[in-house]
């Protein structure tokens, strides 16, 4: 057990830490939440300034256009990244963690030269179209029909929260090949261009007042046939080869961030003192015990997917602890700033404002209404238990 | 000793949640979603008529002679229609500002903030009249809406409660000495616990609607004991406060059966306990559909945090139970 | 919604709380705890008092030698008992609160006749042989048979948790009589003297280090057919009725004593002040309100049972609701005295010792370890909440 | 970085596995239950050959040379087999006692207590000499066993860890100034917090043992989603456990990685609190015979209360990890 990085991995940072420093500052400011339009020139025009860089596709496999970093220069890049305040991957999530490594590994070479580069340069941004309105924890129930018609597959159906398909040049979409009853064996994973006739989207409000999810209805789209990663039926595994290539630093960048929040939290409860600190910094420490936990939990996953290509049991822990963990933290917050936090208006005058150097009532609130989606989003903490129950602890099927 | 509902009492919150069908479906609430001022007059005149503001007021000051318990009852009902609105303030200013009873005046309320801070108002944009309670001074004072220049803000955490900010307080009219404002506290504390309790059952109930038709896996989600456990405690929540929020209120009405001091908090205790966890399983239950805006879960949560807002410090509550014991 | 007692139930109360008053302090010591004859002596002597003074069956019907009390008085009883600080029921728990009610309820004429009076008059103890090593949650599917021979049933198998069986003169007992996978339709309820040949009593020590239970193995023991309560096949009908006869009272006493135990924390924690002690007295409060509710629930339920003849859905969330109360109690209990918990020796020299007035650090440990049987005994929490979703809440069976 | 454990490191774990098993297998531990001594000598020296309580003693003293990494490592072992006696203070003591490094000398430990009340010292029964960790004068000093006048108590909590009573502690031969006493609850920290690992785990195992073959209902109760999500919440609190205490442990040996006090006070929280919850809820899937003497499941959840014991209370562990955030 060794937590010192070698001296090529501490260079590696430095020379990141030092472009950050200069990048981060030079961006323009931030769009506003729900200007789609905006938010896409802003986090493509990040990912062209990445890649022009040299920092696009840090953790892609080199066949796919990647650097094949380690997964512990993944670990480190994600970090300062972080600790820079960079911008998240924003719309360029799914092309960049999802449909892009997808196609690295599962696409032909002509798939690759077309698709990968645009991903990696921010010029196309993908959307993905996995869930359905009657196929959520059970994925593998999806209804949308791919039926093929000469070169085509005519798709027919909807999707849901598939996010940022306002501004999607490419859908990532899995469809029923097989008989209605096939479950895992008749998918077919597709790319859909976003502009093809008979789609139609509808955005979705989340209770965060967010419309970052659409549904999808899918009325007759053609989609060409060389449009299909892998075999017609072998979608299912087609997935799941990219859900093992994610090696648990998914949620690092959120980690830190809770960790610098609860020293935020921390400073702005030794500052108001009274009868009631001590039992809040006693929570505080309790949570960054945990969060410290996390954080080598995420250290040990990344050390085993260095040694065997694949993350360990470790990426459910830290799936099912720090999604609590985040909405503990929330809750926590949001008490500390009392009465502030019934609105998500930036206000000033509390110790807990940004205007006096606190985490800011609106931030509170922000982390705290998102945080409800982190047990559901990516399997609820109910299937995660069952997950780790049957698969790990080898608990029988019920 | 008979701790069950009386026959009137029954009939009392079937008529409210009657009135609340037909005057807040909360198709039609939600109609004013986000909004600077939600609650509006015409409805309030309604509750009004309808006696959900001067149920305690004595028969000879027009009021219907009933007592807290009762009160309770109704605004168990109120809560879980989710009536927008200072419902507790205008119950607990009947008897004290004229026109509150009736509900031809709507009174909203404030804490006296004895901090820094911003100050925060709800529903100042509907609010005739505001009684500021400050509990340092065990006062209540009447303030004139027009004498408060506040300005909305722009997105409140509940969208049915629009949230104000006033840079100062006026002092405003003495209303109410230290009883009044023991009185305020501890009768508000009953009143909003009985709103949780409403929450928590509304939740409660639509979730196992839910449950009882979504399926995954081939079969109602109601059907795993995941599902399930997380209902049954719902119930367990929601029983346990609404025994606790009646008991308090008739701790308050019946000298003598206990401390209503120490039962009226730990009623607010429970009552909104209960609202915010049942909301928190309304919406894991509901999976993805639980954090869209359209399902209605969010609204109940939010809701339980205007009432939470609206109390002392879960901390302080117990801290009065303690004390108490 | 009536907190008031009438002036005859005040009248009640104020009898029963003078007889107390003389009686309790009129006891001779507590025997050993382990000591069942010494405790069989001490419980049935108790017996025989309240029956002299005209206090024994309370509940019970008046067709059994009971009193026909309403469920309020009955509450009253247990309350003022509880406050008195008078001895538990003891050794006659399966008597007075199972066994006497079912055979009140479904025995024969004669039956009542020959077993009701010794019970209440503390003369005949009684113990209960319905768990089995296999048949815990799912008691349904227990195996102990009983096969009719001649004016006999020759039963064979074993019991476990049976509660005072080595002071024990008769064992209300569940056998199986029909087919092997007849579950509820093929079982018998019987009373079996304790003196018959072939019967083992092994004791079960508990992790509390009490041996209040045994196991029983039962080998060709002859079980006369008049001892019999209900029809052949029927006994789970049988058990079912006594269970509803229970309207809600069983735990009042135990609450009472946590109410009594709460208060006596908040006055340590009061008296050794310090930073922890706002913290420590949020929880207190907290738990104190919980306290206060399940009282509330207990009134609404014994309401419901005094104007329907059963409790309505209180009983579950009660127990629910009161056994993890009773463990997180406890669990305060057990923080504040510190090492004293450690052991279950009384100590003296800490303010939470009996010496200084406090609870007593052997109480505490003792109502810690205890605790953890309250979240399995009686079905599970696991079992009760698919009880309470099922049949209270309707959610389909699993 | 690589946070997995080394070759040597998993081939240690095995080793002391083995010797757990061979020499401490649980049938044989539990016959001395409820005496007033428990560990004994001759089990304490084959630890000590084992080089259990030497692992970071200086290769130059007769010691292994490794780190506070590989005795986590060892004590994560030792726990999950229950082995009794001091371990922690005999581990610490190496290097500052002689014969403790070998086990022929088996040290225990208290910390002077600031208030009034009993003082409890687990195993007196059985230790030579005994450290008393003054954390307010900033000290350690040893204490001869002779000097010391203590009696038995006739029950401890813990079958295996007696624990006795003193009247008064002699004041002892100074042994060790501030620095020293800070490690002593640093590293005594670590090394807590991984015996507590060891008790999650074994718990855990023993549970999921349980719930695949136990039948109710006529299938495993494992393949019930109740038993299941207790035993998932075993698996995530032992492993983030772990993973705390290993990278305590590291951040020890390793200056600059991190702050060493402030992972060594989470380390024996969350160590302690995994081991308490899982025995419970190892209790609670094993019903009445997880209630029963006979099942260990009590034994491993009064182990993880005598460490929680002897470490500062969680509101002071948290405090410290508040304080270095």
């Amino acid at each position: 057990m060794d937590l010192r990085y070698s001296e090529a991995e501490e260079a590696f940072r430095s020379g990141l830490r030092a472009w950050l420093a200069g990048a981060v500052p030079s961006l323009p400011p931030k769009p506003p939440a729900n200007d789609w339009p905006a938010r896409r020139a802003y986090d493509t025009g990040w990912q062209g300034m990445l890649h022009q860089a040299g920092y696009a596709g840090i953790d892609w496999p080199v066949e796919g256009g990647g650097l094949g970093a380690s997964p512990v220069e993944q670990l480190i890049y994600v970090e300062e990244l972080e600790r820079a305040h960079a911008p998240y991957v924003g719309v360029n999530f799914v092309g960049l963690l999802h449909a892009g490594p997808t196609i690295a590994v599962e696409g032909t070479a002509g798939q690759r030269a077309r698709f990968l580069p645009p991903i990696l340069r921010g010029e196309e941004v993908w959307c993905q179209g996995f869930s359905e309105p009657d196929a959520g924890s059970d994925l593998a129930s999806l209804r949308c029909r791919a039926v093929r018609d000469g070169d085509d597959y005519v798709l027919s159906g909807s999707k849901i929260w598939t996010s940022h398909a306002e501004v999607a040049d490419y859908c990532e979409i899995l469809v029923r090949t097989g008989p209605e009853d096939s479950r895992h064996r008749g998918i077919t994973w597709l790319m859909m261009p976003m502009d093809l006739p008979g789609i139609e989207i509808r955005p979705l409000r989340t209770m965060a007042g967010s419309t970052e999810f659409a549904e999808l209805f899918l009325d007759g789209v053609r989609v060409p046939v060389g449009n299909r990663v892998g075999e017609e039926n072998d979608g299912w595994r087609v997935t799941m080869v990219t859900l093992s290539f994610e090696r648990g630093t998914a949620f690092v960048g959120e980690l830190l961030q809770s960790m610098e929040l609860l020293r935020s939290l921390r400073d702005v409860v030794v500052a108001v003192g009274g009868s009631g600190a001590p039992g809040l910094l006693g929570r505080i420490g309790h949570l960054g015990a945990e969060l410290d936990a996390q954080w080598a939990v995420t250290r040990r996953n990344v050390s085993q997917a260095a040694r065997t290509g694949v993350p360990g049991i470790g990426g459910s822990v830290f799936k099912l602890a720090f999604s609590e963990l985040r909405q503990r933290l929330a809750q926590l917050g949001l008490e500390v700033c009392g009465r502030a936090g019934l609105v998500w208006d930036e206000l000033a005058g509390g110790p807990w404002s940004a205007a006096e150097g606190g985490p800011g009532n609106g931030e509170l609130v922000d982390t705290w209404v998102n945080g409800f989606s982190r047990t559901i989003a990516a399997g609820t903490s109910q299937i995660q238990r069952n997950i780790v129950a049957e698969r790990i602890l080898g608990l029988p099927k019920g | 000793m008979d701790f069950e509902r009386s026959e009137d009492q029954v009939a009392l919150a079937e008529g409210v949640a009657r009135l609340c069908a037909g005057r807040f479906p909360l198709e039609s609430v939600r109609v004013a979603e986000g909004r600077p001022t939600v609650a509006d007059g015409k409805g309030w005149a309604e509750l009004g008529e309808a006696g959900v503001f001067a149920l305690r007021v004595s028969d000879a000051d027009g009021g219907l002679g009933l007592g807290l318990a009762e009160a309770a009852v109704v605004f168990e009902e109120l809560g879980r229609a989710l009536v927008p609105g200072p419902l507790v303030a205008s119950s607990l200013a009947a008897g004290l500002v004229p026109g509150a009873a009736d509900g031809s005046v709507m009174v909203g309320a404030v804490r006296r903030p004895a901090g820094p801070g911003p100050i925060l108002i709800e529903d100042l944009g509907a609010v005739d009249v505001l009684i500021v309670v400050d509990d340092g001074a065990g006062e209540l004072r009447l303030v004139e809406r027009g004498a408060v220049t506040g300005a909305p803000l722009q997105r409140s955490l509940d969208p049915l409660t629009p949230m104000w900010r006033v840079e100062a307080l006026p002092e405003g009219d003495l209303v109410g000495g230290e009883e009044d404002q023991t009185r305020w506290g501890r009768d508000g504390n009953v009143l909003t616990g009985a709103l949780g309790v409403g929450l928590a059952l509304a939740t409660m109930e639509m979730t196992v609607a839910y449950a009882r038709t979504r399926e995954q896996f081939g079969r109602a989600i109601g059907s795993f004991q995941a599902v399930k456990h997380l209902c049954a405690d719902m119930l367990v929540r929601a029983e346990s406060a609404r025994a606790a929020v009646e008991a308090a209120a008739v701790t308050v009405d019946q000298p003598g059966v206990g401390d209503p001091v120490r039962a009226a908090a730990g009623a607010a205790l429970l009552g909104c306990e209960a609202a915010q966890a049942n909301a928190r399983s309304c919406i894991q239950v509901h999976g993805g559909m639980g954090f869209t805006w359209e399902v209605p879960a969010h609204l109940y949560l939010m809701r339980a945090q205007v009432l939470a807002g609206s109390l002392p410090s879960p901390a302080d509550l117990a801290a009065v139970v303690a004390d108490r014991y």
